[in-house]
């Protein structure tokens, strides 16, 4: 009989690598993981209760402070929402500066994603170039919104305001426009950043050895714990709401799904959000094509001044940066909702953690976190 | 020269009062400290004897291998938390009888010592001015002379890491 | 040397003495082991004074000194096994409460 | 009493040049610590400290100073004594390795028969020291770091001293002094680095190691222990860990300089061609070689250092298991290779030296 004893121990809630304020409680039997439990609610700060007393358009910059790294694809879903339950047709330029935007926003949040991944497992310079490619994102983001990390920049119906002059650019802007011109960034992002990501992390022997193996998810127990996005396709399953329930205008763009082998280690996750930015990429140039074919000034409908909504009730799946983002609004017919439900995957994904971490070492526990995500912002709103 | 009284006695002191703390002490991760400064001492007075390759084997060996595992073993199997017990009279009185026990086994010993060194016939005076013995002798003797003694060691050794990694080993059920 | 061979002779005495002592009284097999090593270490301390009083040219007492060591290495490496698993299957480290054959 | 005779006097002497070891330690400790920081910066496309001082070499001395001014708390439950002494515990081998580095031909401090083994002894003090601030802190992030540390460090000493083997198999010595003397009679190619170069690279790897360098910081992984052993430690005590730390980087640095890349060895001016002797024919003599081998002794520390920092800030950090199982299972077997190739080869050119065999070239670097 073994009587070594477990040690207790509390990862977090000021700890380096919990991606905010995320406390797990960790029992240990010399350096392995017997068990592990998430606590979470540090960071709570009654977004759907909030928002019962806000108007519909007063809502967006809340949506902004849930997954706060991915504010632009948050603030999409609830005006998807919001344009579903009213009936709003949303003029096709504005559509396309949306999803542009969403997907800018998803390479951002994967560059942050995979920068503090890579910080947890030790590579302080992968972070920093993360944030050196994040910057130029932001500087972008500033001049067409105004904002660098929270833009309340779409409005219900529309956008706030068309696309600065000259942001487009050509698509023969190089690495010297990447933070001035959108083409300059995805050029550079696809000559330079990808693969300096592959050189510097994924064909790292070390990164491998420290990601390949580590907290293995079989595709049935994915599922069957609600997991989605990201974390779902390193599984395996092929599932993306953007290809298999499309939403906005994400049938007209090509793009592939990405998925990684059976096992979807912690390495399949990573290799998983890389390509993903590629193929962000892609949509990112179709959209630029379309936008500077297409110039106009019609980006937003009249709409009444306060927006009141029939009676009923409306569910929008949208598949956001960390995967699936649920809006559940439900109107009494007044200009508050009468309830907003946020489905957040990184609080599906934190779940997960009892099941991945037994039997990994204290090391692979931060990579695990790291390789799930999370935002404690979404998963405590 | 003084200077030799006196280091020498600083070394001994040391020796000896760490020596008595690894008894007394009431933590035993403080008593294999404790351990641990007495042979850095002892390996202090085996420099002065001029054996540098012991004294630096003392350390490697002494200070570095064996506390080490004694720690690990501390860890290990959580014995951190036991303490001595006071047991108030049995305790004091064996202190005492053991104490005792500890002065006599000394002098007996340091009597025999010294009536070997009167009956014995090596030289009662220490050789003159000594060559340093150095480490390439003690190779060279260490792998002609004694050759057989060292590959039994060495195999002494193996069977010692193999039986601890036998007996230590979880059992894969 | 000028030191009298009696000063290191009875160190490495004394050094015997208190590893004795504490072997004697204490129960708690860890400490055991280390005054097993004490003693060990006032036997060397003895073999080197010997060596470099009448021997410094001769190789074999650093020799025996080396085996000392060795075989205190070994000893300390096996012992701490068996104490291990000692705790592992009783739950003590104490001497005296390990006295069942049956384990 | 004139300055000799103090000079004639042990302890006078000891006071010196423990002294000047001291300064020299502290004085590197300091630009590298300063050379880190800016080295990482570049390597990250940042400027590192700009503003103390140009190019912000000011800046170590504001953070010392700072770290010195801070309160020197002390945790309640703590072990008090060993809490204390923690960090001057793990300063007693930092410094006793520069013992037996040979900064010149003729600047040693203490030149033992037994200089290799003198090295691996005092690391052993290191693996105590860690296991002191990490036992003490009573604290379970410091009490993991330290196990690990021990762990490691202990796994670690093993591959380091089997892959320096080789090299005093090829000076016949383990004296630093006569190693470095071995390698200046050969001229470049004659640098250990050649013919050692395994026994190098598991060196460089096993030094990593053994001074918790990036990536194998284990035992003060900040994303997982939040700093280790060291965990509770603020103010001074911080500092001199962080002092212990570098200091014992340029120590397995100036170690490596010299049984791999020579030591002090390296052409002087007066060794220039055709216009040395003759332009700087005066600077030879005893005091100018020390001062040039000193210089040539420094330049490769650096250059060892400057690898050392690069690949803090270029790899990922390995798990605890692959560190032992690199250790155990890849980087020993690979030494002990290496000290069988040696003999081999050092076997295999003394035989054919002899007979003026063509075939001795393959063995040449052996010689």
């Amino acid at each position: 009989m073994e009587q070594t004893r477990e040690l207790l121990i509390n990862m977090g809630p000021q700890h380096p690598s919990t991606h905010g304020v995320l406390r797990v409680l960790l029992k240990l039997d010399g350096e392995t993981i017997t068990w592990a439990e998430p606590d979470i609610g540090y960071l709570h700060r009654c977004f759907e209760k909030l928002s019962e007393s806000k108007t519909y358009p007063q809502v967006i910059p809340y949506t902004d402070r849930t997954d706060y790294l991915s504010a632009i694809t948050n603030e999409h879903a609830f005006c998807l929402a919001v344009e579903k339950l009213m009936g709003i047709e949303v003029p096709e330029r504005a559509e396309y500066i949306r999803v542009m935007m969403a997907e800018l926003q998803r390479i951002c949040s994967h560059l942050l994603g995979l920068g503090a991944m890579a910080l947890d497992l030790g590579a302080v310079t992968g972070f920093l170039y993360a944030w050196r490619d994040r910057e130029k994102i932001y500087s972008l983001f500033e001049r067409i919104t105004g904002g660098r990390m929270l833009y309340n920049y779409l409005r219900i119906g529309g956008v706030r305001n068309d696309l600065p002059e000259g942001i487009i650019g050509t698509p023969r802007d190089g690495r010297d426009k990447a933070d001035k011109t959108i083409w300059g960034f995805i050029n550079y992002f696809e000559s330079y950043v990808l693969p300096e990501w592959d050189d510097l992390l994924t064909n790292n022997r070390i990164f491998q050895w420290r990601t390949q193996g580590v907290a293995p998810l079989p595709s049935e127990v994915a599922i069957a714990y609600g997991a989605s996005g990201p974390v779902l396709r390193a599984s395996g399953v092929k599932w993306d709401l953007r290809k298999n329930v499309p939403y906005s205008i994400y049938d007209r763009f090509e793009f592939d799904i990405p998925v990684g082998k059976e096992n979807g280690d912690c390495f399949d996750r990573w290799v998983v959000r890389v390509e993903e930015m590629r193929q962000s990429a892609r949509i990112v140039k179709q959209a630029l094509q379309w936008l500077a074919e297409n110039p106009g000034d019609y980006i937003a409908p009249k709409l009444p001044r306060v927006l009141k909504p029939p009676k009923g009730e409306v569910y929008i799946r949208y598949e956001g940066s960390r995967g699936e983002v649920g809006v559940h609004l439900v109107s009494d017919g007044s200009a508050n909702p009468y309830k907003v439900k946020w489905r957040s995957p990184c609080f599906t994904h934190l779940q997960l953690l009892p099941v991945l971490a037994p039997g990994h070492k204290l090391a692979d526990m931060i990579a695990i976190i790291g390789s799930i995500d999370i935002v404690l912002g979404e998963v405590d709103r | 020269m003084t200077a030799q009284y006196l280091s020498f006695g600083v070394l001994a002191l040391v020796t000896l009062w760490s020596a008595y703390k690894v008894v007394t002490a009431r933590l035993i991760t403080h008593a294999a400290l404790w351990m641990a400064l007495s042979f850095t001492s002892v390996s202090g007075i085996f420099l002065m004897l001029q054996q540098e390759f012991i004294a630096a084997l003392q350390v490697l060996i002494y200070a570095g291998a064996i506390t080490t595992m004694i720690i690990f073993a501390i860890m290990l199997s959580s014995i951190r938390e036991i303490r001595v017990e006071p047991q108030q009279q049995t305790f004091g009185q064996r202190i005492r009888a053991s104490g005792l026990l500890a002065v006599v086994v000394g002098l007996v010993f340091a009597a025999f010592m010294t009536y070997v060194y009167y009956v014995s016939e090596i030289p009662k005076e220490a050789v003159p001015d000594p060559g340093l013995l150095t480490v390439r002798q003690v190779g060279a003797t260490l792998f002609t002379r004694f050759t057989v003694p060292f590959e039994v060691a060495s195999i002494l050794l193996l069977l010692a890491m193999i039986g601890a990694i036998i007996l230590t080993a979880k059992e894969t059920e | 040397m000028e030191l009298p061979i009696y000063f290191p002779l009875g160190l490495g005495a004394l050094l015997f003495g208190i590893g004795l002592w504490g072997a004697l009284t204490r129960t708690n097999a860890v400490r055991i082991l280390m005054f097993i090593e004490l003693m060990l270490n006032g036997v060397n301390l003895n073999l080197m004074t010997f060596t470099r009083y009448y021997y410094p040219e001769n190789a074999t007492g650093p020799i025996l000194t080396l085996f000392v060591m060795t075989v205190a290495a070994a000893e300390a490496s096996i012992g701490l096994a068996i104490i291990l698993q000692i705790v592992r299957n009783r739950g003590t480290v104490e001497v005296d409460k390990v006295d069942l054959l049956k384990g | 009493m004139s300055l000799a005779d103090l000079w004639a006097q042990h302890w006078f002497r000891a006071f010196v040049t423990g002294s000047l070891v001291l300064v020299f330690a502290l004085g590197n400790f300091y630009i590298t610590l300063w050379l880190e920081r800016k080295e990482s910066a570049w390597i990250q496309n940042r400027l590192g400290p700009m503003r103390a001082g140009p190019q912000g070499l000011l800046q170590v001395l504001a953070d010392l100073f700072k770290l010195l001014q801070k309160e020197d708390i002390v945790p309640r439950n703590v072990d008090r004594i060993l809490f204390l002494i923690a960090p001057f515990v793990a300063h007693i081998p930092a410094l006793l390795i520069f013992l037996v580095v040979p900064f010149g031909p003729n600047l040693v401090v203490a030149d033992y028969d037994i200089g290799i083994i003198m090295i691996a002894a005092v690391t052993s003090y290191a693996v105590i020291a860690t296991f002191i601030a990490g036992w003490g802190s009573n604290n379970k992030y410091s009490l993991l770091g330290a196990m690990r540390g021990a762990a490691q460090m202990i796994s670690y000493e093993v591959t380091l001293v089997m892959s320096v083997i080789g090299v005093a198999m090829m000076a016949g010595s383990l004296k630093l002094s006569d190693i470095v003397l071995a390698q200046a009679e050969r001229g470049v190619l004659g640098w250990y680095l050649f013919p050692q170069f395994i026994g190098f690279i598991v060196y460089l790897i096993a030094s990593l190691a053994e001074l918790n360098r990036a990536p194998f910081d284990l035992m003060e992984a900040e994303s997982e222990l939040v700093a280790g052993y060291h965990t509770e430690y603020s103010g001074f005590r911080f500092a001199i860990f962080l002092l212990v730390e570098y200091v014992h980087m340029i120590a397995w640095s100036a170690i490596a300089a010299t049984l791999f890349l020579g030591g002090w060895v390296g052409p002087t001016p007066a060794d220039i061609p055709v216009i040395g002797p003759r332009l700087f024919g005066w600077m030879t003599g005893p005091v100018w070689d020390n001062i040039w081998g000193f210089c040539w002794f420094l330049f490769k520390t650096y250059l060892l250092i400057f690898i050392v920092i690069w690949i803090r800030w270029t790899f990922p950090r390995v798990r605890i298991d692959q560190l032992m199982d690199l250790g155990w299972k890849f980087l020993l077997p690979v030494s002990l290779f290496n000290i069988f190739l040696t003999g081999v080869m050092k076997y295999g050119w003394n035989v054919l030296a002899e007979s003026g065999s063509p075939l001795r070239w393959l063995f040449w670097l052996w010689r």
